[in-house]
């Protein structure tokens, strides 16, 4: 799921007539304090990262004059915010609003359909919402054959109580579904849609995640993804075709399919050990493949010791080990202990075949796990 | 006994010309299952495997008196492939392909809904009834006949469990390995709900994972529904939030719904004993019979 | 007795705030037809002729527990208010509009077939039960409540041909405009089937027109299933290939399907009497009776 | 229902990506010769008048060099083709071919859905091949909740036994069937698609016809509207907002409701005159409308009386008779006898209104259809 950036997204929905403040992009405290003089006090200066809750962690401040503007984009640019590095901020007029709506649109994947949602109680986490007071959200499920009709999109405004602004939310809405649909999103929202007194509306926050599987038919979208990864190994990753997951442990895990992968994780988590990632390398074992997942799980700082667990399933074991031996013969030295657990078609030709003086062979998923968890433990 | 497939499924293979399709439908072949045909445009009147290659789908599905088809095409064209073979009305549609557009899914799902259909998938290891036939790309090797019913969200985990089934000497009755994708055709309902009416299956595994709340859909079903006994397991434990864990559906949401505490306990409370370790199901399956 | 409408039918009308909508609207109560509510976006909250109005249809017919919906909307919007009548479930939609787009209805046709709620039009003059209710556009005082059930691919063809029937003093049982259009949602098979299974029907009179082959249909129909005696018309005799007459559909294609002589043959070959003009359609209507 | 002029319908198919031959539209027999030149010999010179048969008919000659390019031109320019006079010419490559193939999708009434069809027997009129080999005609229908899926296409076209270039055919057909669902077509086909003999494929025509109703989402195939119309009385129809259709007698119809109107040329005929138009005015009756309806019957210089038929449903019979007498007021005289009769809602009071110094008044459909009939004969 390829997640747009703020600015990103509400680039999209200005481009499909959705009304957004004026804003720009800034990368440096110069460039920020410029901004904000251009678009006038006060303003709002907000960090692009990928990460929920932005404003309670400091990543949003309203400013009212260059004095705030500066030492705002001072603080904001460079931080830490829940792990992730701000590198550039969106400066925004700051809106004066007196309602702040919630619309959106995802999948719901239990009914195999989309849903559209519009709340009067904007602002805040719709999870809450959703939480603590459901009857708050009005959902109108989207028939995929169709689409979502105008009507839909009256009945959700009409009947989430706006009023007088229900229809030009409607139109706002439809607007959001037909890009949902078109730029093959996964979901899409803008929290809050703010009223002003004078009963306009404009889309104050913008989110517009967008479905991996369908980027080959929006090289717009594609473009901004490399803009929009936040994390290095996880760029990596992609430029691999792994499907890669960073986390806070020191034990590294490769595996082959995914459902094997999780199985993996837990019972790393079972025997006391911190998996350090998530990483499949999908079906076959190609050399260079097995070579590439090493090559991104020994680059990674936190990891400590590494599981390789391998079911052949039509690809045969002894081919796998040769891959094995094959990618770790790349390196001079192994630079972290590499447990191997081979199962499946021929496992026990290929666990003959790898070269032990690269490798530790465990024989069960149990067994490498243990010795990975315990490898991971003596480092410290 | 069997569900779904057995010595009498007659397989056309969509897209039997390509890398994975010709490869796997020889490995169909080899198994014993009885494909009867291919399907890939300009490529009729070929052969690959001996079996006739056709044009269209509805031609080699006619031409064959085909019952079932195993869609073998690239994610971009696999949602146009699946209509194809809905619109043929055969009895059965399994779709290997991962990575099928989210959205390509949803029309096919809201068509499968109008038709009389079954499909299994997609991004999906398919369906394997042992020493009878199987149906997409499950290593038949580690499969024994027996009396286990098997459904499972995931490829080569279902091929962990199998194993270590296998190597206790319990034998399966049929797996099906549903797909990892968030809209599929075949949920666990409907695998419970076959296994349930099927004499030969006495137990059956349930592998569920992070994403969604068929699991716990499931768990309620079981309670209300299913007299045989079940034994489940759940990975993705250890899974954050936010992170899409390699399947498209393996994902918990920020809010929370989709984790594995949920749909474990929701098996607890259905009373469907859940292993920590593929080998701990094993165990629990061995206690059963 | 009548088909589809009575006293008991209870009416939103969609669009009552319109010119159209409004006056119509004011017929209907004056005809006696229980008009329930309105619904028009933004407007809820008003009346209209004393008859509430809200923003949705949904909440409209909810509140109201109506069973009918003419829709009065212009026809850039039609298709969009057709779908929302159908979405609420009720049983009959009629539909006045002229001029919606092809396509449009083809897709709510597409949708009306997944529904079991009727719909008459668009483009029609709508539904009469001659003293009990009109849902639409018809002058009720050309109407007499009768044993004669009528069902006309026109508006004020219908008039003329009612009109020589009251005058003559032969009532109707209820007069269907099942409109002029291409795609529709109620045909002459339809009605014909209603009118049959109607014992206050005695006699049923078809205005048929050129374009398409639904009457041709209709004949056939009439020849296996109705015993009712049925007269008809056809109007459109001397109208060239390929020029649209006024309705959408009424166009006889340049290779020839379509013509009145087609149809008037049809229908001669299924006993049916076919009226050179209106009033001859009112004698062969008497001698019926 | 809206046609295209050949070269309209080119422009449109070629912007789509189907290939087209390169042509140029000419409206003068220089132009014709020079863009022959340009093009270079052998071309077609093809006459853009929108009547079935043109080739037959004589609109259409392949001209080997510039001389018989000029007398060519001069011949079609110009030209009455069934009563259309010929003032543009598609002046395009001559393609050398060696199959003939048929492609289109309209609506099938009957079915409430679209059909899409291949024929391997294209190049001759594909009613004829309808009605003569029905099963050289392959059709499918296309769910227009999906639209046509990819394998529709391809499977039409083998099955038209189009083999090796099936798959470029069901390209164009796919493009077809977008183009028809994206711009509100109620038919559009290519015949003949040509196939050269290194099995490219080239639409040398081009059909599309549009629905009137959905023009107003339409601005660009609106623009080609006035182009496109062929009849000054039918343009003018057009601007008044009426629904007429020119015939070929002297007895001029008005009416309310196309199905009265058409009953009413039925019976024109019926007692041995001859309509010379459809004319349905539609609902109400206001003044200007009729006024608008009598000035375009009185200026067709074809007919010789009048008859004008209102059945009063809604609308009160005096009410229209009142705006008969104001709008035949108007006049200082009356050019041509017209027959009014007045039926329904208050035709009594209507009846007695009506300034019988302007016109003839009468009960009956039928007696007022004899009175202007035996007008027109009068003239004769």
């Amino acid at each position: 799921m390829m997640k747009l950036h703020e600015h990103q997204a509400k680039g999209v929905f200005a481009d499909a007539g959705i009304p957004t403040p004026s804003s720009q992009l800034a990368t440096s405290v110069e460039e920020a304090v410029d901004a904000a003089d251009s678009i006038g006090y006060p303003v709002a200066i907000k960090a692009q990262v990928h990460v929920g809750g932005r404003g309670k962690a400091g990543g949003i401040k309203l400013v009212e004059d260059e004095a705030e503007a500066r030492s705002a984009a001072d603080a904001i640019l460079g931080m830490d915010l829940k792990g992730l590095t701000v590198d550039s901020v969106l400066v925004e007029e700051a809106v004066d609003f007196t309602d702040e709506l919630y619309v959106g649109v995802t999948m719901d994947r239990s009914a195999g359909k989309p849903v559209a949602m519009v709340s009067a109680r904007g602002g805040v986490d719709i999870e809450e919402v959703a939480a603590e007071a459901p009857e708050a959200i009005v959902r109108e499920h989207i028939d995929p054959a169709f689409g979502m009709h105008p009507y839909q999109a009256r009945q959700a405004a009409f009947d989430a109580g706006l009023g007088e602004v229900a229809t030009d939310v409607a139109r706002v809405l439809s607007t959001l579904y037909d890009l949902w649909a078109a730029k093959d999103a996964t979901s899409i929202e803008v929290n809050p849609l703010m009223v002003t007194a004078d009963n306009e509306i404009i889309a104050a926050d913008a989110v517009m995640n967008v479905d991996d599987d369908a980027l080959f038919r929006h090289d717009d979208l594609e473009a901004m993804e490399d803009e929009a990864a936040d994390d290095d190994l996880e760029r990596k990753a992609n430029q691999y075709g792994f499907d890669y997951v960073r986390l806070s442990g020191n034990v590294g895990i490769i595996g082959n399919g995914a459902g094997l992968v999780m199985t993996t994780l837990d019972i790393v988590d079972y025997y006391g050990g911190a998996p350090a990632n998530f990483l499949d390398i999908g079906g076959g074992a190609k050399a260079e493949r097995v070579a590439n997942a090493l090559d991104m799980v020994f680059s990674d700082e936190n990891v400590d010791s590494i599981v390789f667990n391998i079911f052949g399933g039509i690809t045969r074991g002894d081919e796998v080990a040769k891959g094995i031996n094959e990618a770790l013969g790349q390196f001079e030295t192994i630079p972290k202990p590499v447990t191997v657990r081979l199962a499946g078609t021929n496992a026990s030709e290929g666990r003959e075949i790898l070269n032990t003086e690269l490798v530790t062979v465990e024989e069960t998923l149990e067994s490498a796990v243990q010795d990975a968890v315990e490898n991971a433990e003596g480092t410290n | 006994m069997s569900v779904l497939v057995d010595d009498d499924t007659r397989v056309v293979v969509q897209g039997i010309t390509g890398g994975e399709g010709s490869f796997h439908a020889q490995q169909m072949i080899e198994y014993g299952t009885n494909v009867v045909a291919g399907a890939v445009p300009g490529r009729g009147g070929e052969t690959v495997h001996d079996v006739p290659v056709y044009d269209t789908l509805a031609t080699a599905t006619t031409e064959h008196d085909a019952n079932a088809v195993v869609v073998f095409v690239p994610p971009a064209f696999a949602g146009d492939a699946m209509f194809e073979a809905l619109d043929t009305d055969v009895d059965l549609v399994v779709s290997i392909t991962e990575g099928v557009p989210q959205q390509d899914m949803a029309r096919v799902y809201r068509r499968l809904g109008e038709t009389d259909t079954r499909l299994i998938g997609p991004n999906c290891p398919g369906i394997i009834t042992p020493g009878q036939a199987k149906l997409g790309i499950l290593p038949g090797n580690i499969f024994e006949s027996g009396n286990v019913g098997l459904v499972s969200r995931s490829g080569t985990l279902t091929y962990q469990v199998v194993d270590n089934l296998t190597q206790r000497g319990i034998g399966q009755s049929t797996a099906i390995g549903i797909g990892g994708d968030p809209i599929i055709g075949t949920d666990f309902i409907d695998a419970l709900e076959l296994f349930e009416n099927d004499p030969a299956t006495d137990a059956i595994v349930m592998c569920g994972e992070i994403g969604g709340e068929d699991e716990e859909a499931a768990a309620s079903y079981i309670d209300q529904n299913v007299s045989t006994p079940v034994v489940g397991f759940i990975a993705g434990r250890t899974a954050p939030p936010g992170k899409r864990m390699g399947h498209a559906g393996a994902i918990v949401s920020g809010s929370g719904t989709g984790t594995a505490e949920s749909k474990i306990a929701a098996l607890d409370d259905a009373g469907v004993p859940v292993g920590d370790t593929p080998s701990a199901v094993a165990d629990f399956v061995e206690e059963t019979l």
